[in-house]
């Protein structure tokens, strides 16, 4: 067997076996990783923060942009 | 007088050469492709006329700069040249490509089923398959090629182009071009290429297999997923980090919605302005003498068996995968792990529907078509350690 | 209390020569042109800031890297100083400029009536007119040229920025701010030094001629066109290819409306910045030792001498061909052919409506004006190849 | 006649000479282009591809999207 | 056998460090704060991400090219180190985003009451102050800081991202990743740091102070200001001109009102392409060598020794500017003089309507907020023409 | 004291300085600016434009535009 042929193949071997064994180590991190998530209470704190503070935040922000906006108004009057 | 005689020995019509016609008319072909038959037109049109511009004898569009004795810049290189040296050479279109295409994939379809990752595993063999088949092409003496210039063709079956165009500019820049006009074409071909391969593979009992409905994937898993690839990349196969790194952060910052600015110019201004410099620079590398040989074509043909023997080893994968467990695969899903997004997917989809016109695999199939993308890059990493 | 000292002496106070606050000064006019009148702004507000920044003693914008002996970098150039080697010296800026605006280039009109051309070709005497008033100028002993610098100049005739800039980048790098000036000064004048001219070149009669409506031109010859002209260039004329070839590609992304997103890069977010940057390249270049003196005294006079003669030989021809052919022209179109797209045609409309209230001149304008950006591109290849 | 004289009116001519050279081989080319394109049987096929053709990729990227969308729906439920 | 021992020994587990597990944590810390906490988002997930890019063993991302004795390349470096290189340690980049930040920003309320602009000048001590911390911590013999070192770590004070970054590129590139990690930390912990300093420093009394509304600003006067605060640092301090100039620029952009495309860019594709590299470039200096010392630990003392020392100033010149003029201000608006925009101005509103639920202090707060940015600029200018 | 220590102190009386020195004159400028501005007649001939005039080239315009839409639905016709 030439030496390219067998290079050929030892790069077939490794690479298909690197392939596998690194999505299979994928898959169970994966899986491990969505159990673990699932645990936490209410899945995210990003995703879903509480509805209260969101809201508050909200509404502070619109508070501003309210006085933002009048103070604009004001000026260009 | 003598300066309108330089003028006309200076036109293109006095100096062309009869490659510089053919690799003109290829890149007339690239462009009727990307434009009457919407081949990947968003690549295969720069690249097209790329191999316009760079053809154009006396123009030095894609001319090295010129330097004196004392190390002083003499003139200018041209356009393409700097382009494919700066972005292309280095690396850094490619990398910033992906961490587009990062931004822009959803990797739910694949969270709510982590199994057909093994489905885009599978299909890569159809990249160290072709390693394979370039290898024998080179014992029958026709053509000949190196160890990572087989390596560079190989990618070609990982269907994906910014993989294909980083490996191949790391491993073997001389056949840039064709590695890259065989990728983009191919991928346009999907659709007639596998619908074939994978009927042959399956019954018309298992191209009609319901699967269950994909569970509902949270905000956190997602945003979890691509720290968690990113690690294993770190742990395992630093390599793979160039490209999958920048993957998953284009992936992060789309997913953690903190950042939609960043992610939206990733998958907008910054793709499209990198896209249309890759391809030209892709396109530089279409001259006649890198283009124009038995290595060409031994490309194209390899190409062909790249994406043939991963759409078959994924259908086989997926029928493997349904003997060994209970809960059953569509096998046509299997076609998808060649990547080839979102082309490859919808090829199943149809093919899918075809048997059961009640049965959408669309989702499904994206799954092992995300983990095609994951697999390629993976295998690219297994290549630059190896070969680097 | 030395240090106190330093900060004085670095001051700009303690450093501001005479020529450098007649060069703010300078700046801030072409501000005002820009914001008050709207002069071009797009072009003369970076250009007027950057002659703002280059300016201020020892900030050291536009410096030069520093590097010792062994060639080991010690300390970074300015800002300005990279944006212009990189981008304008290497040519690189202006021709991705050209692509944007082969994006938001229209040839139907032109495609509708391709003799206008014709008057797009005459037009582009103003350019070569003009080398042969510099060469008049230097003859007089009050300023001296060499035939570089008299081309460089010449090409403000062409009234297009991008191609003036290439050119003098090219030629005359040392005049480039003066040329640059110039050309977007006079492009914002065109409303004031056309009108006169092509009155008193035509008579009232000529200037009330109704053309014949437009045909409709179909979407593939619109695809065709920039291929074509491409091609020619390939064949005729090398050295105009890197201007016309990323002007056909920007063309091309448009009308073959198959890669849309990139077409809408090509116009917007790319073209936006490299403005910016191009503006502040030229701006760098308008320091005192280069600007203040007879050459840039002589470039303003001559840049009135270009667009009066390419208004005047523009209008000539148009009236030639009517006399050779029946199909009449209104002679005001020939005013389009000098480019300064889409200014010159809407003065050649306006100053049609004074003629005949009912005559719509616009559409047909806007043929001998895009044809003047192929005729001054294709005039500085000529250039570019007997004087490069 | 200086030198620089005598390269000037080179330039003018040779110039001149050249820019109408190209742009009349242009005019020619663009008519000769339109009239060949004109005798491509239903102008051209990006431009009008067959209504058939056209609305069956329509139709099956409505369908694809719909059951996308359908996914989705059941997915955020 | 010794192909696969190879990849194992290239392993990411293989050949990682202690210190590399610690900075990828410090990683994932910053993406947790970023994304869970929104701490500065925009920059911190790009840093983040750029720590665990740079911190892969063997992954080479912020490796430098190799050229041999010849001069030639061997290989290209890692995408990082580009980007450090080119953007950063250049100093582009920071000029970028300040163009940027430029044309978000309106100098209307500042324009209304300059008095306000001296709320920006006493809240700088937060920098110098800093200097004189970090001096002292070198005292002690625990840490050890160059004059360089001191200067940069105090330009935190500056609480604004762009000119830490600039000023610490420039005097102390080994501490630009603790610096900037710990400016963008701090700017984010604004609400909390800030208001327990607002309150011990004023009566309730003072923070019910209803001020009078600010006047209508012309849409000149906007136009005039930025060149007219040009035109300044060029006679005073050019060495502020880069940071300055390129903020004027954006601010002239804006209010121009002739160039909304560019303004239009600059403030978004442009911004954002910046901000990600920007980011990823900071992140690529957050390895274990450079960050895991106790020089990093006193950074993020004197951090909020900065940020404490510079709102308290900032408040206690408002009171010093009641007891010496009749129009009061309200002195909680002092400590939005530290810049962070908007985050102190908003946080000054907060506590104002803690004490007078109908006392908007929003806009008031603007004018000493823009006023910071221009205080810090002044400070950067100050320490690199003493130190540079 | 250590040669850093007056380093130290030396950069805080220089910088405090120069800021508050340029600030002050900064506050100045503007409010000359302001002054004078002011005085402009009309405010600012970019702001506000005499109506006619900004008028007259939008009536232009739109002529110019609605021509231009008439010829090319005359072309696709
Ligand atoms: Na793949
Ligand atoms: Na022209
Ligand atoms: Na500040």
């Amino acid at each position: 067997m030439s030496d390219l042929m067998q290079q050929g193949w030892q790069l077939l071997v490794l690479g298909m076996g690197t392939v596998f064994t690194f999505l299979i180590i994928l898959t169970f991190a994966t899986t491990a990783m969505t159990l673990i998530v699932r645990r936490i209470p209410q899945a995210a704190p990003v995703a879903t923060p509480t509805p209260s503070q969101r809201n508050n935040n909200a509404l502070q922000m619109e508070k501003i942009a309210a006085v933002a906006a009048a103070a604009k108004a004001a000026h260009n009057r | 007088m003598d300066k309108l005689l330089k003028l006309v020995n200076d036109s293109g019509l006095a100096n062309i050469e009869f490659g510089q016609v053919v690799m003109m008319l290829l890149g007339l072909v690239l462009l009727y492709l990307a434009i009457a038959r919407q081949f990947e037109p968003l690549l295969l049109l720069p690249i097209g006329f790329g191999a316009l511009l760079v053809n154009i004898p006396g123009a030095g569009m894609a001319a090295a700069p010129v330097y004196n004795e004392l190390g002083e810049l003499v003139s200018y290189g041209g356009l393409l040249y700097y382009i494919f040296k700066m972005g292309i050479e280095s690396g850094i279109f490619p990398l910033l490509i992906f961490m587009g295409v990062g931004a822009m994939t959803d990797f739910g379809p694949m969270l709510a089923n982590p199994r057909t990752l093994l489905l885009g595993a599978a299909a890569q063999f159809g990249i160290f398959g072709t390693v394979i088949g370039a290898v024998l092409l080179n014992e029958t003496g026709l053509v000949s090629y190196t160890i990572e210039q087989a390596a560079a063709i190989g990618i070609i079956g990982g269907a994906d182009g910014p993989t294909s165009i980083y490996v191949a500019s790391q491993l073997a820049p001389e056949l840039l071009g064709a590695i890259a006009v065989a990728a983009y074409a191919y991928m346009a071909l999907v659709p007639m290429l596998q619908p074939p391969i994978m009927k042959a593979l399956t019954t018309k009992q298992e191209r009609k297999i319901v699967m269950t409905q994909l569970r509902p994937v949270s905000k956190l898993e997602k945003i979890v997923f691509p720290l968690t690839l990113l690690i294993l990349v770190a742990l395992f196969l630093p390599s793979a980090a160039p490209l999958l790194g920048m993957f998953c952060l284009g992936n992060l910052m789309r997913e953690s919605g903190v950042v939609e600015r960043l992610s939206d110019t990733a998958q907008n201004a910054l793709i499209n302005i990198v896209t249309i410099f890759l391809g030209l620079g892709v396109g530089s590398k279409l001259d006649a003498a890198s283009f124009l040989n038995l290595q060409t074509a031994g490309i194209m043909i390899l190409g062909i068996v790249a994406f043939s023997a991963g759409t078959a080893t994924g259908v086989l994968m997926a029928k493997l995968m349904n003997k060994l467990s209970s809960q059953q695969l569509n096998p046509l899903i299997g076609a998808a792990g060649v990547s080839a997004v979102p082309m490859a997917a919808r090829v199943v989809n149809k093919v899918g529907l075809q048997a059961n016109n009640q049965n959408f695999l669309l989702m499904h199939a994206m799954g092992p078509n995300v983990a095609g993308v994951i697999g390629s890059a993976v295998a690219a990493g297994v290549m630059l350690s190896y070969l680097g």
